[in-house]
């Protein structure tokens, strides 16, 4: 990273400051900070961000290898562990990142968007622990179905407020911030939770979630002797992904995979304006949302669509504009996986690995299947010959977070499919009880 | 010359509602009493499913509008069908227009408005860093771009946007998003007093709700009002009560008056103005 | 520790192996395998167990100074994170040494005793990860109030099997895994929770948790340049509790304090054999339970009592042998923290500090709030001055668990309560859905 | 001499059940059909909490006592109460024996025991071991202690046993805990070629139902049989059925006395069993 990056909102056509007038200055504010602070270091601010990552957040986080999926791919595969981060997913790294810029930059106020609440609960946990006052949006929708998440953010002190225009999501939520931060940007700190939004956004919560792929790249030589020959990383907004791929851009022969959700098909209802996934990498065109040109689920008319993916952390109707870029720029190849596929392979992690993965990050591991595992859906797997072309004899996976805030999706989700790997859950009927 | 002709003679009163809200049929009743009650300029927005600037009110009057199938073309349809003497400017996000047509960027959408009737664009999420491409069309087309100077707009971002405004200038009148208030920022004085060697009208908006509001913001220096969830908010009442769309009409006549009346006395009170 | 431990099954007079005479060749067998892979370190066995606690557990934990408690308590408070071991808690350590050691002794199934349920979901990640299979044993009423935990355990490929003897919860299902082992313990090991059952067992969890105490000796060391003056941990079984003492046990400048659940009260009711706590060692005598000598919570005849605590994993009426024999010494000072000032502390930890422990865990900082805070409920403290009697200039407090699974119950016992540090909690009854 | 002489002349039927199950005065009618039913040794199970070398048959009688109100000091009154001429064996784990009386350890348990006639005592959480002060106590009471040897115990630990056990040993037909089960398993037969040099009377136990059970147990070589479960069941399903107490305890002489012929057919069909 140079400082030009303060100064440069695009990455190629993608990116820029598409937000109403009453923020540019803060932006332009962020902008700055961004270019002092985190590229130049300004009074130790990165020494002081490490540092606390290291001791609460709980960094470095592992590079394991994954025995029994090394086996049936017959390809050595790495998990980058950043499920056991402060949290439960990257997400803190963000989060701790901005939360103390905003200090640093006489901040008084915290506020942030959330959908699944990780990025909440992360958010929520760095204000707690740098003595910010915070508040979190959150979709009336998403708090219903996302309550121990809600739990979390309120009992680390933040406040939760309700958003309840439109569907009541991650969409609506980030618009409503938006509207507080208009209205408060002299004393107010945004944190947004993804490599998304206007400039520096994407770009400094990049070099934030830039230590996952820093360390893995470190960790890969010392473990393997080498540079691993592909990385492959889950894609929402897309941080753990730019996060997990950010040092090895430059490494021509690693091969970097988004893997985005394939939801139940890739085919769009127009009429209605819902993407029953959300695939923006391989099926989104150009347009501008939420402060950023950037790939778009979006109508004809230029109207944002509904994603879906049973994984409410990747459904999201945009994408990050640097990984739009990268996808363009042929140096990361998108891919998706569906519902049915990220379920089966959170399971598969589950049991072979005693890993429990995010139903996001378990889209990453699909993937794996879907290009090394066997036609068949025996455990045992035959691997075919080709997946090496593919994965290459060294994959890293980011495991972007762990998938107890999943559980009960995923016993509601597996149950209304024919999974042959899926566990049988009859216990939780015979002996009686309330919800999960 | 453009929208600026509104302001030359007297304070402009400039109302804002949603095309299509609640409906298509109703629209053009509302839109042609704000033309009746006095409206010097009039906003149409064209609704966008992300409308990160509006406050609940304007959000609300969008997804009325989304529902009863509003989209860009409908929206030309619109403003065709509209029977109205007074200049219209299309408010939307860059989306919407960047999407449009065939070809890519604003082109086809800015020369489709202007072959509409059309006369300028106020688009909330377009700054003058990004508005390059737009303003080139606006330009093609003869049509005028309208930025928005916020609270917090001074220095280079000013002369930037004064590089490229025309038409008039939306002096945000405070801090937030859009939505009725009770009371008169001193923001704005500040405002006005930052772009007072700017020659370009400038029209003050943002939680402008009854005729002495009014009065107080031309008294202060401005040269027209913008007003929009006040207006909106008679639609939406009426619309939940399920009053006749002549009632509503009515209603929105009888304020746009008000409001009109108001930035006239408001003028008498401007502290000598200098007229050119 | 030395290859002594492994033959010599008694603390003083505490300790023992009171079991059915079919369990003793197990019991004699493990104990062999202890001295030779755990104590002897034959086959590399200790440094495998390492790598992986490193590579799939997280380690080494953070040992992370606590900024807010330590100006509210005017001393130096350094949190050592076994939360952010895999799994969420120090149980971690214990299950995947006892798993990789069945391994080593050959043997081909694991069983394993739960109450909270996080000991099970522990064996069940290390069962998976080491590719052995697993069966759990959980009580029916535990069952249905940690479903999470029976959700987790399902998921990493473990059976769930119902214990429906008596109150149906970890009493009863350590005897009936007890029971299970002596119809199989040809081919099985028994992964017991916590240093409690027959030698071996409390002598190696003690050895597989030290690991937490090597690494905060050596961290405090590193932090402050000398040994902490006091070290804190909750004791249930007194697993987190020895693993947090044990290096530090021979520093005789270092004070150790076993914090236990006070309950409701202290008062027993003999009639009905129940104690409204689980403060063995504050008020339990020495009898024999579960294979062990050791303190207990007993009737006078001698039947054991159920114990009682807001924290199911501290609700048991047996303690560690080798903490009542350390606590008869006068090396390690028995507290008592009662429900709800461990609630106040849960809600003071998160909000102060961003980290959501343990109910369990709490009871630990419950008990650094009443040496050495003040009488008032105000956040902001007057700290008393003897309090450094107490704690000394320096406290480490062993953040044994991180609290995702108690957020249910610790909303319902706080609603119960008139806590002023507890937030508003309205939002969940304003915006509807439906459990956690 | 103590419990020895229960063996001396035929293959000895031992029963167990648990006093006070399911009430203190009807389990007095069904510890005494046992007798009637021709039991030379009784084991007299005293309930404790946590009985972990139970199977669910024996679980259950023991909560049933205990909500009855068993204690050691009912215990022993009912142990007074009994009128029975036959040698009874207190069954209970050490906990119950440890914490009795006001000084520590089993004596007071021990001298109490003797006092109101109890000739030995079974404690299967209590290895040889662990069981030096046990072991003390009843030598100087004159009691008899009896171990269990399981299908794994060997080599030392064997021995360690042997120096300790008196009155009978109690072998354990197969691994695992109480219950009655529809076989009889090899590990028998190892078991007693193990003890065969041993000069103490051997009852086999575990799972033993039927006294064509009893007949194959004893013609391979023990000297006396060992029955729970299967007795422990007659008084469940009784109480279940709510069947009167004289009904259940003529269902359990009746077993009694077809375990006691199933023991004494055995006798005869033993490959030459030395007498001494
Ligand atoms: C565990 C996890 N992984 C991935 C994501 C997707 O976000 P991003 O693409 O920004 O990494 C989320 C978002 O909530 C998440 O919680
Ligand atoms: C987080 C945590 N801490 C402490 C305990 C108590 O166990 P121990 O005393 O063995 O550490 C438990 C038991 O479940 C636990 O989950």
């Amino acid at each position: 990273m140079s400082t030009d990056d303060a100064h440069d909102p695009k990455f190629g056509e993608y990116g820029g400051q598409y937000v109403p007038e009453a923020l540019m200055p803060a932006i332009e504010e962020l902008a700055d900070a961004y270019g002092r602070y985190v590229l130049e270091n300004e009074d130790g601010f990165m020494d002081e961000f490490r540092e606390r990552l290291a001791d609460f957040g709980g960094r470095p986080t592992p590079l394991q290898y994954a025995e029994q999926l090394s086996a049936r791919y017959d390809t050595d595969v790495y998990l980058k562990r950043e499920d056991l981060l402060h949290g439960g997913a990257h997400k803190l790294n963000n989060a701790l990142g901005q939360v103390l810029l905003a200090k640093y930059m006489g901040k008084e106020r915290i506020i942030a968007e959330t959908g699944a609440g990780q990025h909440g609960t992360a958010t929520a946990m760095a204000a707690a622990h740098l003595d910010m006052p915070c508040e979190i949006y959150m979709g009336e929708t998403d708090i219903a179905r996302q309550r121990p998440n809600v739990f979390r953010m309120k009992i680390n002190g933040a406040e939760v407020n309700p958003v309840t225009v439109g569907r009541g999501t991650l969409k609506e939520a980030i618009s409503e911030t938006m509207r507080d931060w208009a209205t408060t940007v002299e004393n107010t700190h945004y944190v947004i939770g993804s490599i998304v939004g206007p400039h520096p956004f994407p770009k400094m919560v990049r070099d934030f979630q830039a230590v996952i792929s820093e360390e893995a790249r470190e960790q890969a030589i010392e473990e393997t002797g080498g540079l691993p020959d592909s990385v492959v990383a889950c894609a929402g907004g897309g941080s753990n992904t730019m996060g997990a791929f950010a040092e090895f851009v430059g490494d021509s022969s690693v091969d970097l995979v988004a893997v985005e959700a394939g939801g139940s098909s890739l085919t769009v209802d127009e009429a209605k304006g819902v993407a029953p996934n959300s695939a923006t990498l391989s099926t989104g065109d150009e347009g501008v949302l939420h402060g950023a040109r950037t790939k778009l689920l979006q109508d004809s008319d230029g109207q944002i669509m509904e994603s879906h993916s049973v994984s409410a952390g990747l459904d999201y109707a945009g994408v990050g504009p640097e990984l739009a870029h990268l996808v363009d720029e042929g140096r990361v190849t998108p891919a998706n996986v569906d519902d049915e596929a990220a379920l089966e392979a959170f399971h598969r992690l589950s049991q072979d690995e005693g890993v429990i993965p995010a139903l996001e990050t378990a889209h990453a591991f699909g993937y794996l299947e879907r290009v090394a595992g066997t036609a068949t859906d025996g455990r045992a797997a035959e691997p075919r010959d080709e997946h090496h072309d593919e994965l290459g004899d060294t994959v890293v996976v980011n495991v972007s977070g762990r998938g107890d805030k999943d559980l009960e999706t995923v016993i509601e989700e597996t149950s209304k499919r024919d999974l042959s790997i899926a566990p049988d859950m009859s216990i939780l009927n015979r002996v009686g009880g309330g919800g999960i | 010359m453009g929208l600026e002709r509104a302001f030359a003679d007297e304070p402009a009163f400039v109302p804002y509602l949603a095309a299509g809200d609640p409906n298509y049929e109703d629209s053009l009743a509302y839109v042609e009493a704000l033309a009746e009650g006095g409206a010097d300029v009039i906003e149409l927005g064209l609704p966008f499913s992300e409308p990160i600037a509006e406050g609940k009110t304007i959000q609300d009057a969008i997804v009325r509008s989304l529902e009863s199938g509003m989209t860009p073309d409908r929206f030309f349809e619109f403003v065709e069908d509209l029977d109205v003497d007074v200049p219209l400017v299309c408010m939307t996000y860059y989306n919407l227009i960047y999407q449009y047509g065939s070809e890519e960027g604003p082109r086809p959408f800015v020369e489709k408005a202007a072959d509409v009737g059309i006369e300028g664009f106020v688009v909330p999420d377009l700054p003058a860093e990004e508005a390059g491409p737009l303003r080139e069309a606006c330009d093609e087309f003869g049509l005028d771009l309208v930025f928005i100077v916020a609270p917090t707009t001074r220095g280079e971002r000013l002369e930037r946007m004064m590089e490229q405004v025309s038409g008039y200038v939306y002096v945000q009148a405070r801090l937030g998003v859009t939505g009725a208030r009770d009371d008169v920022d001193d923001a704005t004085e500040d405002s006005l007093a930052r772009l007072s060697d700017w020659d370009v009208p400038k029209a003050v908006g943002f939680g402008i709700k009854t005729g002495d509001h009014a009065e107080e913001i031309v008294a202060s220096g401005a040269d027209g009002v913008i007003v929009g969830s006040a207006l909106v908010d008679i639609v939406a009442e009426g619309y939940e009560r399920g009053d006749p769309t002549g009632e509503i009409a009515d209603e929105l006549e009888q304020l746009a008056r008000e409001l009109k009346q108001g930035a006239l006395r408001g003028a008498q009170n401007r502290p000598q103005p200098e007229r050119t």
